[in-house]
C-alpha cells in the first residue's frame, strides 16, 4: 500500500469533518463535533506523518499525482494535481499536528460556545485545515491559490464568528480584502506564469531540463522580476509584511486558539511556503531578494517596536508575529530559504504555543486581555505559565530552545550578506526579548491587579488545554535540534539537508559569502548573551508596574498607537475611496450621465413644447411658414448644388 | 411677344396672389386672391400652349390643345372649390358671425 | 379602372340613397355592400378579367401596383366601414350623403393610383380634397369642425395653386409639350430651370398633401377638429393615396434624374419626422397626437420617396395597409372613449380589457414594434432608403425618431395597463360583440402582416 | 411698336394694377371688383393669344358666375372695410417680404431657362370652340366624365353643409 | 425521434410561447401558477436532453436535430432559421433553468392578474430563447424584441412606485439601441453575398460572416451594433436604466432581467458584433475595454456606498459585467472562454442573489441594507446560501465564477499586461463591497426591523440549494460548460482573425 495513493485522503477528511459539522451542527452535540473535528485532523496527521517517511527515504524524488483537468482548452491546461516533496512533507506535518493540538484544545476553550456556534467554529476550523492543506499540497500555482484564497476565507469567517459585533466583522472584514490585494498579485503573477511559460505547474516550470532555469539565462529579466514581485505582493498580505501588516493584529479580534492556528502557526507563513515554492524563480531575480530583505527587517524591527508598548496580551503576540514573519522574510532574502522554513517550524511551535496559553491566561481571566489588569498569574496557572515562559525563551533566543536556532541561522546568512542585516536583524532580536519579558512580567509575576472577582474565578485550564500546551513547549524546546548549524558538524542540519532538494537549483546559482565556524560561533554568543541580558532587564523591570500603564506622552505614546498606521490608511485610502464612490453615486451618475439622459428627454420636451407654439392655429401663420419653407428649398434646389 | 414676359407677368400675378393670401385676414379675400393665382396659372398655360405651337405641325397642334383643355379643367376645378367654399365660409359665418380666418383659433399646439 | 367608375357610380347611388333611404342605418349597409362589390370588381381586374372596359385614351394606367394598391384601400375602407360605420351615422343628418361622399372620395384615391397624366393626377387630387372639405366641416354645429374646414380649404386651395403652377412649369418646359407623365422629357445634364422649378412646386403640394413639413401645418388642426370618424380616413387612405400619387408620379416621371432632386427629399422628409415626432410629444390629447403621429408617419413615407426604387414600392404598400389598418383601428376605440385626453385611457385595461389590448396593439404597431405590422413597415422603408447607400443618417435620425415615436405611443399604454381607472365613463362603453370580434380580426391582420409581410408584398409580383 | 404689343403692355399693366388693388382694397367688394378687372385683363391676353373660347369661358365662367357669387356672398354677409380687423402689421411685412422674395427667386430661377426668349405664335386655329371641343369629347372624355364626380361633390357638398341641421351637437 | 420532427431549438421556443399564450386565458391563481411551472419545467427537460446531443463533432446527424431552416421571407432573403451551437445550449439551458426556479420562488406571493404575469413571464422566455437560438439576423432582431415586450409590461405593471417611470426609461434606452442595430443589420444585409437564386442578399447568419465590409463601414456600423448590445449589458456610461429598474420592478422581472436578459447583450456582441466587424473590433477595442474597466470601477465604487440592497445587486452587476464587457474586446480563446463560463456563473449567482435579497424584503419588508442586520441568527441556512453566494460573486476559488473570471482576466493579461493589472485591482473592490453587504445585512446585532424574519421554508431552501449546489459544483468541474462551449469560441476567433 502506497501511501502516496491516499494523499487525496489528507485534505478530505478535513473538509469532510467540516461538512458534516456544518451542516449537522443542529443535530450533532458538541462532544461529537469536537471529537469529529479532531479526529479527522488526527488521521491527516498520522497519513502525513506517513508521507514524511516516505519522502526520508532515500532515493525518493517529487511526485506529482493528476486527478483530473480543472481548465482544459486548446493549449490552455490547469491540472488539478498534487504535488509531495520535502518541502510540502514539513509543512504537512506543521499544519496537522499543530493543527491537531490546536483542534483539541479548542473543545475546551470553546466549551461556553451554543451547541450551533461549537459547530461552526469546528466546521470553520476544519475547513481551514483543508484549505492549508490544499495549499501545501497543490502541484501548480492554480490550486495552490485555492488554497490560498481558502485559508482567508476561513481567517475571515473565523475572525468574525463572534459576528454579532461589528467589530469583530470589521477586522475579518480587513483581514480578507487587505489579503485579497495579495491575491491580486497572486493571480496576476500567474497570468504572467502563463503567458510567459505556458503554464503554472511546478514540475514543468522548475525542473532543469526545460523549466524556467533554461528559459531565462540571465538574471533580472522582466519576466523573473515581475512574477517574482507579484508573487511577493501575495506573500506579503497573507504574511502581514509592511505595508499590508494592518490586518493581523486586528485580526486577533477571532477566538485565541484561532489566532495560535491561523495567525501564528499556519496561514501567515504561507508567504514563506509560497517563496519557497518558487525559490527558483526568487534566485533568478536577486532584485526582488533585496527588496523582500528589506521589507523582511524593515517589518521585523517596525513590528517589534510597536510590540513594546502594547497592553492587549494577543496585540504583543501579534506584533510579535508580524516582526517574526520579517525575520523569516529576511531569510528569504538573503537566500536562505531553508532557514526561513526552520523558523517557519520553530515559530509555528512556540508561537502556537504562546497563544495558547494566551488563551489559557485569557480563559482564567474570562476574557480579560489587558496585561495591566493581570499580574501574578504564576501561583494559580502553573502549567500556563511554565509552558509560556519556555515559549519566550525560546522566542527570545535564549540556547539551547529552538528560536534560538532558527534565529541564528537567518542572522548568519545575513551577516553573510551584508552585516547591516546582521545588526538591525539583531537590534530586532533583542526588542523581541524585550517585549516577550515584558509580558511574561507583567503577566505571571507581581501582584494581581485585576478586580476580586476575576481574583476569585482565576484557575487553571482543563487538561484538554493544557496537554497541547506542554506538547508544544516540548517542541519549543527541543525543535532547534533539527536545525543545528553547520558548526555542530557536517550534518547537523537536519532539516537543511532535508529540503536541500528543494533549492538545490538555487543554491548552484546564489552567489554565497560563506562564513568561517569561528565568526560563526562569535556571532552565536554575542546574540545568546545580549538575549538573556535584556530578558533579564525586561523581567525585572516590569515586575511591579503602576495599574494604569506608563505615560502615553512622546514617543511612547505614538508607539503606543501603532504609529498611526491605521489613521494613516484610513485618511489615504478608505476615506477618499468612500469619498469618491459618493462622488461618482450622487455627483456622477446622477447629474452627470443621467443628466445627459434625462437631458435628451428633457430636450425633446422642450422642443416638443417650442415646436408646438409654431402651430399658432392662425392660417395667415401657416401659409406665411409655407412660403417661407418653399422659399428655403427653392434657394437651396437653385443656389446651392 | 416673347414667352418670357407672359411667364414673368404670370409669375407676378401668381406672387401678388400668394402676398395677398399672406396679408389679409378676410377669408373671401384670401379665397379671392387664390383665384388670381389659378387665374395666373392659366394664363401661362395659355402662353406655354402657344409657344408649343411653334412647330406648327400636327403633333405641336396637339401639345397646344392639351394645355388649353388643361385650363377648361381647371376652371372647372375651380368653380366646384369656389361652390364648396363658400359654402364653408358661409357656414362659418352663420356660427360666428365672422368671416375672420384668426377668428377662429381654437386649434392650435 | 372598374374601382372608378363603380365608386363613382356607387357614389351617386348613395346620394340618391339620402332621397330614398328611410332608415338611419340602412345606407352602412349599402355603403359597405358597395366597397365589397367595388372590392370584388378589383381584384377580378387584378386577375385579368375587368368587369367593364373604358378606354381611357392611356389617361389611366392599371399595373399590378396600382390595382393591388387599390384592393388595400378597398380592404381597408371596408374595415374602415365595418368599425366605424356606427359613428359616420352619427355625424349628423345626411347619413347617406357622407358615404356619398367618402365613394367619391375613394373615386379620387383610385384616380390618384392611377392617373397617367397630369391632368388626372390633379383631377384626382381634387377629388379627393373636395369632398373631404365638407366632411371635415360635416359636424356643422362644432366650431373646431368649422375651423377646421376653413383652413383645409385656404390652405388646401392654395397647394392647388402650388400643383397647377407646378404642372404648367412642366408643361412648359417639356419640349415634348404632353401632360403625359410617361412623355415628359427631362433632357440630359441639369434639370431645366423651368421643370427643376415646377417639379419643386409639385413637390410642395404633394407634401401638402401628406402633411410633410414644412407643409404639414394643416394636419394636425384639420385632424383634431374633422369628427373624428373622418379624421380617421383622412389620415389612413386619403394620406396614403396621396403617397401612391407621388411615388407613382415622381418614379415614372422625374426617377431619371432622380439625383437632383434627392437632396429636396432629403430635407423635406428629415423636418418632417423631425417635427412630427417632437411636437407630438407634448401633446394630452390622444386624437391630436395621433395627428402628429401622422405627420411622422407620412416622414417615414417620404423615406420611400427618397429611395423611389422596387422596394420603396413594397414599402409604400405595406406602410399603407399597416399605418392604415392600425390607425383605423385605434381610431375605432377612440371615438368610443368620451375623453380624448391621454388621461381618458386611465385603467382601460381594466375596465375594458379587450379594447384595452387592441387599442395596445395598435399602438405598439404604430410605434414599430416587432411583431406588428408597423415593424415590417418600417423595416422595408428602412431598407429601402439604405438601399440608395446614401445619406444614411437619415435613416438613423429616422430610427431615432421612431424611438421619440415610443415615447408618446407608449404614455397611451401606460395609461391603459398602469394607471388606475379614474371615474370616468369607460365602464359604461358599450361595446357589441361584432365590434370586438373585428376589433380581433384587425389584431390578427396586424400581427399576421407583422409576421409575414410577404402576404400583402407577394401581390406585386405575382 | 405694334398694336399687338401695345395691347399687351396696356392689358399687363391692368392686370398688376388690379391684382394689386384686389389685396390691397380695404372693402371686399373693391376687391371683388377688382378681380373682374383682372379676369377681363387676363381674358384679353387670351384674345392676344387667339384662345377665343377660353377668353370667352373666363368671362362667363369666371367674372360671370365665380365672381357674381362672390359678391353675392360678401353683400349677403354686408361685410365693409371696418369688417377686417388690423392684421399684425410685422405678420403682413413678412407676408409681402417673403412673397417678393418668392417672386425674386423665382424670376432668377426662371430667367436661365433656354425657353424664355422663344416668340409665341398668336393666329391660329387652336384656341377655337371646334378645335377644342373635338378633343374634349374625343380624347378627353374620361377627364370630362370624372370631373362630373367633382361638381356632384361639390353639389353634394354645398347641400351639406348649407343644409339647416335640426340637431344641434355640440361635443366632439 | 424527437429531432425528425421537431428540432431542439423550436421546442425551446415554441413551448413557452404556446404555454405563455395558453397562460393569459387561465383564470384560477394557483393554477397559473402550476401551469406555469410544469410548462417551464417541459422547457428545462428539452433542455437537459438537448445537452446530450451537443456533439456534433462524432454525430453529424446531430446537428440536424439542432438546426432548422423554413423560408419565410425569400425575396430578400430571410428565412426562419434556427439553430444551437455550444454558445447557444449553454445560454439555452440557462434559460430553462433559471424559469422553473424564478417561477417556483413566486409561489408564495400574491399577484395581481396572475394569468397576465406568469404568462407575459413565459412569452419573455420564448423571447429570449429566440435570440438565443436565432442563425438569422432578421429573426434574431425579431425575438430581440419580442424579449424585451413582455418585460416592459411587467415591469410596469408590478413593482414599485416609480415603476413606470423606471422601466419606460429601461425600454427607451434599450429600443435606441436596437432600432440603430436594426440600422446596422439592414447596411450588412445590403452587401451581403447572394446565398439563394431567389434574392440577392440574405440575413442569414453565415451570410453576414461572409460579407466583406470595408474599413470605413465597419467603423460605423460597429457602433450601431455595439450600442444596442452595451445597453443591454450595460456597458458603462449606457447604465443608468438598470439600477433604477432593479430598484423598482418585481422580483421575478428582475431575475429574469439580470439572470438572463443582461446575457443577450453579451451574446449578441460574440454572435453578431465581433465576427462581422472584425477589423473595426481591433480598431475600437481598446476604447471599449477602457469603458469596460471604467465602468467596472465606477460600478465597485457606488456598490460600496450602496444603501438600497436592490441597487447594490444591480452595481454589483454591472462591475461583473464591466469585465466581462472587457474579456470580449479582447478576442482571444482564454478570455471568451472566460465569457462563456461566466455568463452562466453570472447568471445563477445572480439569480441566488436575488432570491436572497427576494427573500428578505418579502419577510422585513426593507431594502436599505442600513436597516437590516442580524439577520444570521435569525436565519442562518439563509445566511450561510448567502455567504456562498456572495463569495461566488467575488469569484473565490471553488466556486464557480473564480475559473470564469481566472480565465478572463488570463486573457486580458494576454492581450495587455496593464489593463490586466487595472482589472485585477476589482477583485479587492469586489470583496471590499460584497463583505460589506453580507456583514451590515446579516451580522452585527439584530435590529428591530428583522423581528419577522423567519428561517427559510423547505421549498427556498431545495431552490437555494440547487443553485448553490451548482456554483460550487462549476467550481470545482467547470469541465462540463468548458467543453460546450469550446468549439464556439474556435469558431468565433477563426472568423475574427480570417
Amino acid at each position: 500500500m502506497n501511501v502516496m495513493n491516499w494523499i487525496l485522503l489528507i485534505p478530505l477528511l478535513p473538509l469532510a469533518g467540516c461538512l458534516i459539522n456544518g451542516l449537522g451542527r443542529n443535530q450533532l452535540s458538541k462532544r461529537t463535533v469536537g471529537v469529529l473535528g479532531s479526529l479527522t485532523i488526527f488521521i491527516s496527521f498520522c497519513l502525513s506523518v506517513a508521507v514524511f517517511f516516505e519522502t526520508i527515504k532515500p532515493g525518493f524524488s517529487t511526485k506529482v499525482i493528476n486527478y483530473f483537468n480543472f481548465i482544459k482548452f486548446e493549449n490552455f491546461l490547469v491540472p488539478f494535481n498534487f504535488q509531495v516533496d520535502q518541502l510540502t512533507a514539513v509543512y504537512l506535518l506543521i499544519i496537522t499536528g499543530i493543527g491537531f493540538l490546536i483542534h483539541v484544545y479548542s473543545t475546551g476553550y470553546m466549551k461556553e460556545e451554543t451547541n450551533e456556534g461549537f459547530g461552526r467554529y469546528f466546521s470553520f476550523l476544519n475547513l481551514f485545515v483543508f484549505s492549508m492543506l490544499l495549499l501545501v499540497l497543490a502541484g501548480n500555482y492554480v490550486i495552490m491559490y485555492m488554497g490560498w484564497e481558502g485559508v482567508s476565507l476561513c481567517s475571515y469567517l473565523l475572525i468574525g464568528f463572534w459576528f454579532k459585533d461589528h467589530a469583530n466583522n470589521d477586522a475579518a472584514k480587513k483581514a480578507f480584502v487587505m489579503n485579497r490585494i495579495g491575491d491580486a498579485g497572486f493571480l496576476l503573477a500567474i497570468f504572467w506564469l502563463y503567458a510567459s511559460f505556458g503554464t503554472a505547474s511546478y514540475q514543468p516550470l522548475y525542473n532543469s531540463e526545460n523549466g524556467i532555469l533554461t528559459a531565462l539565462t540571465t538574471l533580472n529579466t522582466t519576466d523573473a522580476i515581475g512574477i517574482s514581485l507579484l508573487f511577493f505582493l501575495g506573500a506579503a498580505a497573507k504574511s502581514a509584511q509592511i505595508p499590508l501588516y494592518t490586518w493581523l493584529p486586528d485580526a486577533m479580534a477571532g477566538p485565541t486558539p484561532v489566532s495560535a492556528l491561523i495567525h501564528a502557526a499556519t496561514m501567515v507563513t504561507a508567504g514563506i511556503y509560497l517563496v519557497a515554492r518558487s525559490n527558483i524563480l526568487y534566485t533568478l531575480a536577486p532584485f526582488t531578494l533585496h527588496i523582500i530583505a528589506i521589507i523582511g527587517l524593515a517589518t521585523a524591527i517596525f513590528a517589534a517596536i510597536i510590540a513594546l508598548k502594547q497592553n492587549d496580551i494577543k496585540k504583543v503576540l501579534a506584533y510579535s508575529t508580524v516582526s517574526q514573519l520579517g525575520y523569516m522574510f529576511l531569510g528569504l532574502g538573503v537566500g536562505a530559504y531553508s532557514a526561513a522554513v526552520f523558523h517557519v517550524m520553530t515559530h509555528a511551535f512556540f508561537k502556537g504555543l504562546l497563544f495558547l496559553a494566551a488563551g489559557s491566561v485569557i480563559h482564567a481571566m474570562s476574557g480579560e486581555q489587558n496585561i495591566y489588569k493581570m499580574g501574578g498569574l504564576s501561583k494559580k496557572l502553573g502549567i500556563t505559565y511554565i509552558t509560556f515562559f519556555i515559549a519566550c525563551l525560546a522566542i527570545a533566543g535564549v540556547p539551547p530552545f529552538s528560536g534560538f536556532f532558527s534565529k541564528d541561522e537567518i542572522l548568519s546568512a545575513a551577516f553573510a550578506s551584508n552585516p547591516v542585516y546582521y545588526v538591525l536583524g539583531v537590534a530586532g532580536a533583542l526588542l523581541t526579548a524585550f517585549y516577550m519579558f515584558r509580558l511574561l512580567s507583567l503577566t505571571f509575576s507581581g501582584k494581581f491587579r485585576g478586580t476580586h472577582e476575576q481574583e476569585h474565578h482565576l484557575h487553571e485550564s482543563p487538561p484538554v488545554m493544557t496537554w497541547p500546551l506542554i506538547i508544544l513547549a516540548i517542541l519549543a524546546v527541543v525543535g532547534g535540534f533539527i536545525g543545528l548549524p553547520e558548526v555542530f558538524g557536517e550534518h547537523a542540519n537536519v532539516l537543511g539537508n532535508f529540503l536541500s532538494p528543494i533549492f538545490s537549483h538555487s543554491e548552484h546559482l546564489l552567489v554565497k559569502n560563506t562564513i568561517s565556524h569561528n565568526t560563526e560561533i562569535i556571532l552565536m554568543s554575542v546574540t545568546a548573551v545580549l538575549s538573556i541580558i535584556v530578558c533579564l532587564w525586561a523581567f525585572n523591570k516590569y515586575k511591579n508596574p503602576s495599574t494604569d500603564g506608563e505615560s502615553r506622552k512622546g514617543l511612547a505614546g505614538i508607539i503606543e498607537n501603532k504609529f498611526y498606521i491605521d489613521e494613516i490608511y484610513d485618511a489615504v485610502f478608505v476615506n477618499p475611496y468612500r469619498r469618491v464612490a459618493y462622488f461618482f453615486q450622487n455627483i456622477v451618475d446622477v447629474k452627470v450621465i443621467d443628466g445627459v439622459v434625462n437631458g435628451v428627454g428633457r430636450f425633446v420636451n422642450y422642443s416638443s413644447r417650442q415646436m408646438r407654439l409654431l402651430q399658432s392655429g392662425l392660417v395667415g401663420s401657416y401659409l406665411l411658414l409655407m412660403v417661407i419653407g418653399m422659399v428655403i428649398l427653392f434657394i437651396i434646389q437653385f443656389f446651392f448644388k | 411677344m416673347e414667352i418670357k414676359w407672359y411667364l414673368f407677368l404670370s409669375l407676378a400675378l401668381f406672387c401678388i396672389g400668394i402676398i395677398g393670401a399672406l396679408t389679409r385676414r378676410n377669408s373671401i379675400i384670401v379665397f379671392m386672391c387664390i383665384e388670381l393665382m389659378l387665374n395666373s396659372v392659366n394664363l401661362l398655360l395659355i402662353a406655354f400652349s402657344k409657344m408649343h405651337l411653334a412647330g406648327n405641325n400636327a403633333l405641336s397642334y396637339t401639345m397646344a390643345t392639351e394645355a388649353q383643355l388643361f385650363v377648361f379643367f381647371i376652371m372647372i376645378v375651380a368653380a366646384a372649390e369656389v361652390s364648396v367654399g363658400l359654402a364653408i365660409i358661409v357656414l362659418m359665418y352663420r356660427n360666428t358671425k365672422s368671416v375672420d380666418i384668426n377668428f377662429l383659433n381654437r386649434l392650435k399646439n | 379602372m372598374n374601382a372608378i367608375i363603380l365608386s363613382a357610380i356607387w357614389g351617386v347611388i348613395m346620394m340618391f340613397g339620402g332621397v330614398i333611404f328611410k332608415k338611419r342605418d340602412t345606407p352602412l349597409y349599402w355603403a359597405i355592400a358597395g366597397v365589397s362589390i367595388i372590392l370584388i370588381a378589383n381584384v377580378l381586374e387584378f386577375f385579368g378579367h375587368p368587369l367593364l372596359s373604358f378606354d381611357s385614351k392611356d389617361m389611366l394606367h392599371f399595373d399590378k401596383f396600382t390595382l393591388h394598391f387599390n384592393s388595400i384601400a378597398l380592404i381597408c375602407t371596408l374595415l374602415y366601414f365595418l368599425l366605424s360605420g356606427r359613428d359616420i351615422e352619427k355625424i349628423g343628418m345626411h347619413v347617406s350623403e357622407y358615404f356619398c361622399l367618402i365613394f367619391f372620395v375613394l373615386c379620387g384615391v383610385f384616380i390618384s393610383s392611377s392617373f397617367n397624366t397630369l391632368l388626372l393626377f390633379f383631377l384626382g387630387i381634387e377629388i379627393m380634397s373636395i369632398p373631404l372639405y365638407i366632411l371635415t366641416g360635416s359636424n356643422k354645429a362644432n366650431l373646431k369642425g368649422n375651423e377646421a374646414a376653413l383652413k383645409y380649404f385656404l390652405m388646401g386651395a392654395f397647394s392647388t395653386g402650388l400643383m397647377l403652377m407646378g404642372i404648367a412649369l412642366i408643361y412648359g418646359g417639356n419640349p415634348q409639350g404632353s401632360f403625359y407623365i410617361t412623355n415628359i422629357n427631362l433632357g440630359t445634364g441639369d434639370l431645366s430651370p423651368m421643370i427643376a422649378a415646377g417639379l419643386l412646386l409639385i413637390v410642395f403640394s404633394l407634401s401638402f398633401k401628406v402633411s410633410a413639413a414644412p407643409f404639414h401645418f394643416w394636419a394636425p388642426d384639420v385632424y383634431d377638429g374633422a369628427p373624428a370618424v373622418i379624421s380617421s380616413f383622412m389620415m389612413t387612405i386619403v394620406k396614403v393615396a396621396g403617397f401612391v400619387a407621388f411615388i407613382r408620379l415622381f418614379s415614372i416621371s422625374f426617377g431619371a434624374m432622380h439625383g437632383q432632386w434627392q437632396s429636396l427629399i432629403v430635407i423635406i422628409t428629415a423636418a418632417t419626422l423631425l417635427i412630427g415626432n417632437i411636437t407630438a410629444v407634448f401633446q394630452q390629447s390622444v386624437k391630436r397626437m395621433l395627428a402628429y403621429s401622422s405627420i411622422s408617419h407620412a416622414g417615414f413615407m417620404m423615406l420611400a420617396i427618397f429611395a423611389l426604387n422596387d422596394t420603396a414600392h413594397e414599402a409604400i404598400i405595406l406602410y399603407a395597409a399597416a399605418y392604415s389598418i392600425a390607425t383605423i383601428g385605434l381610431f375605432a376605440i377612440l371615438i368610443k372613449m368620451k375623453d380624448y385626453s391621454i388621461s381618458g385611457f386611465n385603467g382601460l385595461g381594466k375596465t375594458q380589457p379587450l379594447l384595452g389590448f387592441t387599442a395596445t396593439i395598435f399602438l405598439l404597431s404604430l410605434a414599430g414594434i416587432p411583431l406588428t405590422a408597423g415593424f415590417t413597415a418600417k423595416f422595408y422603408v428602412l431598407m429601402a432608403a439604405l438601399q440608395t447607400g446614401q445619406d444614411v443618417w437619415l435613416v438613423i435620425l429616422a430610427v431615432i425618431c421612431a424611438v421619440i415615436g415610443v415615447v408618446y405611443y407608449f404614455k397611451v399604454i401606460q395609461a391603459i395597463y398602469f394607471k388606475e381607472p379614474e371615474d370616468n365613463d369607460n365602464q359604461n362603453i358599450s361595446v357589441s360583440s361584432g365590434f370586438k370580434l373585428l376589433l380581433l380580426i384587425t389584431v390578427g391582420l396586424i400581427i399576421l402582416l407583422g409576421i409575414l409581410p410577404n402576404i400583402v408584398i407577394d401581390w406585386l409580383y405575382y | 411698336m405694334e398694336i399687338t404689343k401695345i395691347i399687351f403692355w396696356f392689358l399687363t399693366a391692368l392686370a398688376l394694377v388690379a391684382a394689386i388693388g384686389v389685396i390691397s382694397s380695404k372693402n371686399p367688394i373693391y376687391s371683388v371688383l377688382w378681380l373682374i378687372v383682372v379676369f377681363f385683363a387676363i381674358s384679353g391676353h387670351y384674345v392676344l393669344m387667339n384662345a377665343q373660347f377660353l377668353a370667352i369661358v373666363n368671362i362667363i365662367v369666371y367674372a360671370g358666375a365665380i365672381m357674381v357669387l362672390f359678391l353675392f356672398v360678401v353683400m349677403l354677409m354686408n361685410l365693409n372695410a371696418d369688417a377686417e380687423p388690423i392684421k399684425n402689421v410685422y405678420m403682413k411685412m413678412a407676408g409681402v417680404i417673403s412673397g417678393l422674395t418668392l417672386m425674386i427667386v423665382f424670376v432668377a430661377a426662371l430667367s436661365a431657362s433656354e425657353q424664355h426668349s422663344t416668340i409665341i405664335r398668336p393666329g391660329t386655329s387652336v384656341g377655337l370652340i371646334e378645335n377644342l371641343g373635338r378633343a374634349l369629347f374625343n380624347k378627353y372624355v374620361v377627364p370630362f366624365e370624372i370631373s362630373s364626380v367633382l361638381f356632384l361633390s361639390a353639389m353634394v357638398g354645398a347641400v351639406v353643409i348649407g343644409k339647416k341641421d335640426p340637431i344641434k351637437r355640440i361635443n366632439e | 425521434m424527437l429531432g425528425t420532427y421537431f428540432t431542439f431549438p423550436e421546442l425551446l421556443l415554441w413551448i413557452p410561447l404556446i404555454t405563455g399564450v395558453i397562460t393569459l386565458f387561465l383564470k384560477n391563481e394557483s393554477q397559473v401558477k402550476r401551469f406555469a411551472f410544469i410548462a417551464s419545467l417541459l422547457t428545462l427537460v428539452v433542455s437537459v436532453i438537448s445537452l446530450f446531443f451537443t456533439d456534433v463533432a462524432h454525430h453529424p446527424n446531430y446537428f440536424y436535430y439542432n438546426n432548422v431552416s423554413y423560408l419565410w421571407m425569400p425575396y430578400i432573403g430571410s428565412s426562419f432559421s434556427v439553430g444551437l451551437d455550444g454558445m447557444g445550449f449553454l445560454l439555452t439551458f440557462l434559460t430553462a433553468l433559471s424559469y422553473p426556479l424564478i417561477i417556483a420562488t413566486t409561489f408564495k406571493r400574491e399577484f395581481k392578474n396572475a394569468p397576465a404575469f406568469f404568462g407575459l413571464l413565459l412569452l419573455s422566455q420564448a423571447g429570449i430563447m429566440g435570440v438565443f437560438v436565432a442563425t438569422d439576423a432578421l429573426v434574431f432582431y425579431f425575438f430581440w424584441e419580442l424579449a424585451l415586450i413582455p418585460l416592459y409590461f411587467l415591469c410596469s405593471r408590478w413593482g414599485a412606485e416609480k415603476r413606470i417611470q423606471a422601466t419606460f426609461k429601461f425600454f427607451v434606452y434599450t429600443f435606441t439601441g436596437s432600432l440603430l442595430m436594426l440600422v446596422g443589420i439592414l447596411y450588412v444585409y445590403l452587401h451581403t453575398p447572394q446565398v439563394s437564386a431567389n434574392s440577392i442578399h440574405s440575413f442569414s447568419i453565415s451570410a453576414f460572416y461572409n460579407t466583406v465590409l470595408s474599413y470605413g463601414d465597419q467603423q460605423w456600423l460597429f457602433w450601431l451594433f455595439f450600442v444596442a448590445f452595451a445597453v443591454k449589458i450595460p456597458i458603462w456610461p449606457f447604465h443608468t436604466w438598470q439600477p433604477f429598474v432593479y430598484e423598482q420592478a418585481n422580483y421575478p422581472s428582475v431575475m429574469v432581467l439580470s439572470a438572463i436578459m443582461v446575457k443577450m447583450g453579451v451574446f449578441g456582441m460574440i454572435r453578431w458584433l465581433i465576427p462581422i466587424f472584425p477589423e473595426a473590433v481591433f480598431t475600437f477595442n481598446h476604447l471599449v475595454i477602457i469603458l469596460s474597466l471604467i465602468g467596472l470601477f465606477y460600478a465597485s465604487f457606488i456598490a460600496f456606498v450602496q444603501s438600497d440592497l436592490k441597487r447594490f445587486v444591480a452595481w454589483s452587476s454591472i462591475a461583473h459585467l464591466g469585465l466581462m464587457a472587457a474579456s470580449i474586446f479582447v478576442v482571444n480563446t482564454s478570455a471568451l472562454q472566460g465569457v462563456m463560463v461566466e455568463m452562466f456563473n453570472h447568471g445563477i449567482n445572480i439569480l441566488a442573489l436575488w432570491i436572497v435579497v427576494d427573500l428578505i424584503e418579502n419577510s422585513t419588508g426593507i431594502k436599505k441594507i442600513n436597516e437590516l442586520g442580524g439577520l444570521a441568527t435569525k436565519s442562518p441556512w439563509l445566511a450561510f446560501f448567502l455567504v456562498i453566494i456572495a463569495l461566488g460573486n467575488i469569484a473565490l476559488p471553488l466556486t464557480n465564477s473564480f475559473v470564469s473570471e481566472f480565465l478572463m482576466f488570463n486573457g486580458i493579461f494576454v492581450f495587455n499586461k496593464w489593463y490586466a493589472f487595472v482589472a485585477i485591482i476589482s477583485i479587492i473592490l469586489s470583496a471590499g463591497y460584497m463583505l460589506r453587504m453580507v456583514q451590515l445585512v446579516f451580522f452585527g446585532k439584530e435590529s428591530g426591523a428583522v423581528e419577522n424574519m423567519k428561517s427559510i421554508n423547505c421549498s427556498q431552501f431545495w431552490i437555494l440549494g440547487i443553485l448553490v449546489a451548482g456554483i460550487l459544483i462549476l467550481g470545482i468541474y467547470p469541465e462540463p460548460v468548458i467543453n460546450l462551449t469550446k468549439e464556439s469560441v474556435d469558431s468565433i476567433l477563426k472568423m475574427v482573425n480570417r
